[in-house]
């Protein structure tokens, strides 16, 4: 085993570096980036970055060369992505862009549509959003409702969109969205979908931002009111969507490494500050436990990742590492967001940043930490996913395989 | 064997539902919720009051309804599933708990009858910012009948006409508790922000405050674990009734949602999650009852009784208020659905009398000391 | 709230009390009952027992008069279980024949039968066992695959049975059976069973101990080849086995109240003895917070129980208490096995009694955990049953209801 | 970054698979549960030595094979995977890891050789019965080269022909290890009946037994822990193998039986135990694997990592083996089904170099050192 980068990884991380230290201000004490989410001037700023990115030879790492990209490896594109974590640059607005709207056009967009529009987003003049889930179907995607009907009977004729989805980040800023439809609610579920890419800025749009318990906005619905989107935007054939969308959340991002906080650096700190009635926190025992236990998670988590990146190394594709470590991550940050407050005790309910230990970052996670076990799969939807795919036991019995999406029972 | 309330106390309890079903739905809750200029429904508390509810402990030669802590459990329960946002266990629980045990006759006189009318609202002020408060930690101190510090948070600091707080006698002194009128000279008050903000919070500086002792001095520390052990157990039904609140909803909502062509509710890993919130709330249920009895009959074990069912309430309501979220998926972390004004009472309420881990950890003491001295 | 008895409840509390007290041993510090489980001198004594307790008008106490019993309440019944706890008797035997067997018999069977087995069974003279579980069963009992079959067309003709029986408790000394058969294999899973009762020494019948983990043989496997019943043995009508099973099932015990080992107070008298590296167990933080919450749920236990026993004072039945009594017991058993042993340190895999403290409780309970999870309703079921019946959630999706039971799918 | 086993690794492990298949399948291991009189399978442990296995990391001018830590490792895990019944933890985790540690040139000469060609078994003797065995407990002392005392349990303590013993050097001395000949004079040996009956167990009294000191005098306790943490690492692998091959067990079980019409591993209840048990298995791996990176690099924070492995490792294999008979339900708390062959050894590797809460303890001030002294 070995740590170390090869020597090829080692002389793309030190050009990196340079590039990064050349284009951009590190990380330090004190500095932070200077829009916060959800504050407008966010997105010139990322173009901006992601343009820079793109004249400097580092946006689309992994994409062919001959739609802009470098035509390296995944590797490169991680480790691109953890030295960038080390620098003030804008939150990623691009991943939905790179990760899944890029794969899918490359794989199914006519080769007009790939020079079109591949190199113009990884330019960062345009961001795409995924419309897929909608209000009726949760953790069930393929329960889509949005129609496309075909204006006309030619062929080629143009696709009239009515529906709504919701869960779009981003879609409040993207100038391009990719989305399924259901063309055929007579036939079964997975096979009366079709798949389109359009223009957000398409009359018909309205978008509308999702308050979250946590006080932000990361997240849309938007209503569809006959928008008109040309056949040659179709992805796929008629009633392929669902094989489409497939493609696109198979090139779901592997995670850049950042950590979401709190983690167990957070904890352990805030531990070591913290005096109880009866001595320093970190003598009690049950703290210990706990301390030790969210260790080795987070270490786990860690070295999982470190498995990963061996894997991609090798040309190897990712296994159910992000599924295991989405699912072990996502539950230690509620519990350790719990815990932190509890060991604040009766102050710890307290969310003024000037008042609560770490900026609030405690009282922050515990809002937000509900829906990072529900966002990007479930805690429940990842253990479905472990079991079947990793363990190979069956799936949960089926109720709505075969019959015509119009007949299946919906509650309503 | 009667292990369960009386037909009377179930009659109450019909009544405060009814009532509260009516006068705090979600809709009002969440009035105050987004309304920061708000620190409670006043209207509420005053027909609270009217109802004699604000009295229920209140003996009936101060204008109280003369029940007992039983009675007030039943309403606690129904408040908690409702998350009324009044001052409620700020001044019933605690400042009323507090001069009960330790008011002398004139302060009886002089407090109980308005508390019991719900004309005047009391705090308890024991928290002096982040981190543990405990007998050693305490710095507001009182000289010559004047207080001088800062507490925060103080639960209803802003609503309340005093507050009775705990403070040293003098530089270096013994702790006590002190009356203090809160809109008296010397008194400074700014809201705090929690993270559940149906409940108003305050942050109170003394400077040359007048300062009235309340009870022996010296016995502040101790008069305060009993007031809090008195206050934990309607404390722990309002968290019970928070849970079944939770319950109910996530429940009512996996019947309801479909996904996969079936009712959430179908599969069991919402079923199963949901049975573990139901055995949670019951265990934290008897356990509540169980303090209820205690406190009716001034059991010689009630701080047990009540460490034991503000540690099962808190857990119960904490995993109830988390998991119903998880219930509702990508609506129940929406601002818009109610999930989260449980989510946020549960952790506010398990922080409000001292965290969990404390309570933990004195039920234990509690047990070594019943066992070793051959009580049980 | 009162947690006294009533008046009638004290006054059968003392003559209960004193009743036991003339005619048995009452527990103290080192007295233990002479006969082990497994013994086989336990059965003769326990059959003593019975017949004692019999003969002083406490056997079957909410039994019929006319059969034997004391005509009196459950709750009756539970406070003398309560009382007799507390003496030195034989471990119950009876339960399965007291709870189960007599109940159905009352339901289903003559009047001549009920006046020849119920008060012969409350005499001690007639043990009853009940053979319901079969190996491709586990919790799904409807599975199950045990022949019946009329010998000849005549409609009271005598039944052959042919089929391997599972679980059985005290088979090896039982008198008596309760038995559940698939007599139309063709019908529906729930809808082709029979039931009756039969001779545990008629020809056919072979049982075989099944040993456990723990060491012990609690349970056992019954063959039966060309077993033959008559018809008057059959119990309710053909094909409605399943009815009588749920009649007989229903009544399940409500349990004694006779708390399994270790539990809260065994584990907290163990940290109190304990010292460790670093000073007294007691006084360590994990270990405080763990005794913490098993008080909690032995307390609620127990609590759970005095809401049962103040239902059942009012006439009113018993709801879910029991399966969540059952369910929290049973997993914190096993929690707290796993717990004393890691006390215990290097030296805590000891199972000799001799050697490990409270006679090696702990260590014996760990193996005898394991299947206190699954006998009697495992957590997995436990947790249906309360979501289910308690709650109203939908039953999960069934595939074996409408098809014939010979079409099912069984893996094999 | 290459966070994976050697291509020669991978070859061992497809060897010591096969073996281990073939020479310790679950009926070889019951043959040893079920005879009280065996200690271990010594053909197998013969074999073992032949193949090079037993060896592994002792040097070749001491006659071994010369490997590295990892590739022990990979043995440690198909060890754990078919639970062999064999003194292999005992004689090369332990005792040659004390000898490679401490020995002088004269102790590696007399010893490791026959510890490489399985001729001579080692073990370690610290506990002295039920309770927590430290610094300031050990009542086994050494006077003028003279063993007095008790020790157990100690594991493979009646197979092995040499105890590395911790004994205070005189009445009131500080702690030192010794080698002692568990054949010579003044040694007694009683088997001793665990949890895990295939692992064989004394009790080891000295009544005047010779004893000769390793490593520096006084430094006992640091040697042991030392010894410890590096033997944990090994021992780690064995959990996670056994924690995995109790996840197969319960997943092709959980497959192939059916009730109510379907295979029991299509409930949730059923796959989401089995993917909670993957998920810690996986931890569990993760930081084993960088415990054996930091094995064979000698790595400074060794006992660190040695900590993590040991505390994830055990509570993955004490939540697969427990959870594995729960998905057998009724046939898996039988002895005839081979469930609780695993439960017992996982209970008994989780306590056999001290237990979970120490090793939590200890991970946490491994930690807290770590920090203070800058270093990450």
């Amino acid at each position: 085993m070995d740590f170390n980068d090869s020597p090829q990884e080692a002389a793309f991380r030190a050009e990196a570096r340079a590039w990064l230290e050349d284009n951009a201000e590190r990380k330090g004490p004190g500095k932070v980036y200077r829009y916060k989410r959800g504050e407008p001037e966010l997105i010139p700023a990322a173009r901006a970055w992601e343009e820079r990115k793109f004249e400097g030879g580092f946006s689309g790492i992994a994409l062919p060369r001959e739609y802009g990209g470098r035509g390296e490896t995944r590797l490169q594109q991680i480790i691109f992505a953890e030295e960038e974590a080390d620098y003030l640059i804008p939150p990623a607005v691009f991943s939905i862009s790179h990760g899944m709207a890029v794969p899918t056009l490359l794989t199914y967009a006519t080769e007009e549509q790939k020079q079109r529009y591949v190199p113009a987003t990884l330019r960062g003049d345009e961001i795409w959003c995924q419309m897929f889930s909608e209000p009726a179907g949760g953790s069930d995607l393929a329960g889509l409702r949005t129609r496309s009907v075909r204006d006309g009977d030619a062929d080629d004729a143009d696709w009239i969109i009515n529906g709504h989805k919701i869960w779009t980040s981003g879609a409040h800023y993207a100038d391009m969205a990719i989305l399924v439809t259901r063309s055929d609610p007579d036939a079964p579920k997975h096979k009366g979908l079709t798949y389109f890419f359009l223009d957000m800025k398409s009359p018909g749009i309205e978008v509308r931002p999702i308050r979250q318990i946590s006080g932000y906005s990361n997240f849309n619905e938007v209503f569809m009111t006959d928008l008109r989107i040309p056949d040659a935007q179709r992805l796929g054939d008629v009633g392929q969507g669902w094989q489409v969308a497939i493609t696109t959340l198979m090139n779901e991002r592997v995670s850049s490494g950042v950590r979401p906080a709190p983690d167990f650096e957070d904890i352990f700190d805030l531990v070591r500050m913290t005096e109880l009635e009866n001595g320093p926190a970190i003598a009690d025992g049950a703290i210990r436990e706990k301390l030790a236990d969210w260790y080795i998670k987070a270490q786990g988590v860690k070295l999982i990742r470190a498995r990963l990146m061996t894997a991609l190394s090798r040309g190897e594709r990712p296994g159910p590492e992000n599924s295991v470590s989405k699912l072990v991550s996502a539950f230690r940050r509620q519990e350790i967001a719990h815990f932190g407050m509890d060991l604040l005790d009766m102050g710890g309910g307290m969310v003024d940043p000037d008042l609560a230990p770490m900026r609030a970052m405690y009282q922050q996670a515990l809002l937000d930490a509900p829906g990072g076990r529900i966002a990007a799969g479930s805690d429940e939807i990842l253990r479905n996913i472990i079991s079947e795919r990793v363990l190979g036991l069956p799936p949960d019995i089926r109720v709505d395989k075969e019959l015509p999406f119009d007949q299946l029972p919906s509650g309503r | 064997m009667n292990f369960d309330f009386s037909e009377e106390q179930y009659l109450l309890r019909d009544q405060a539902k009814k009532f509260l079903n009516d006068r705090a739905p979600p809709a009002a809750v969440r009035a105050v919720l987004e309304d920061d200029a708000t620190s409670h429904d006043h209207g509420l508390w005053q027909d609270m009051a009217r109802l004699g509810w604000v009295g229920t402990t209140i003996p009936e030669e101060y204008g109280g309804a003369g029940l007992n802590g039983e009675d007030l459990c039943v309403i606690a329960e129904e408040l908690g599933r409702t998350l009324a946002p009044t001052p409620f266990s700020s001044s019933v629980y605690l400042a009323t708990g507090a001069l009960l045990m330790a008011g002398s006759e004139r302060q009886k006189q002089d407090y109980l009858p308005d508390l019991a009318a719900g004309a005047r609202i009391g705090c308890m002020a024991v928290a002096e910012g982040i981190g543990v408060a405990h007998a050693t930690s305490i710095q507001t101190s009182v000289n010559d009948g004047v207080m001088t510090g800062k507490k925060l948070p103080v639960a209803d600091g802003d609503a309340a006409d005093f507050a009775i707080v705990l403070a040293k006698q003098g530089a270096v002194g013994d702790l006590s508790l002190f009356l203090v009128d809160l809109d008296g000279d010397g008194v400074h008050r700014t809201p705090v922000a929690m993270i559940d903000p149906t409940r108003s919070h305050a942050e109170i500086t003394f400077e040359g405050a007048a300062a009235e002792p309340l009870g022996a001095p010296g016995d502040g520390w101790s008069l305060t674990q009993a007031i809090f052990d008195r206050a934990a157990i309607p404390m722990a039904f309002e968290q019970v009734g928070g849970a079944q609140a939770c319950l109910d909803m996530a429940t009512e909502y996996a019947k309801n949602r479909f996904a996969f062509g079936r009712a959430i509710g179908s599969f069991q890993a919402i079923k199963h999650k949901l049975a573990d919130i139901y055995v949670a709330t019951e265990l934290a249920r008897a356990n509540a009852y169980y303090g209820a009895w205690a406190l009716a009959n001034d059991a010689p074990d009630l701080p047990t009784a009540a460490a034991a069912a503000r540690v099962a309430a808190g857990e119960a309501y904490n995993l109830a208020a988390r998991e119903n979220i998880q219930t509702h998926g990508g609506m129940g972390f929406t601002w818009e659905f109610d999930c989260h004004m449980y989510y946020r009472r549960a952790k506010l309420l398990s922080l409000a009398l001292g965290g969990e881990r404390r309570w933990k950890d004195r039920l234990v003491s509690l047990l070594e000391t019943r066992n070793s001295s051959g009580e049980e």
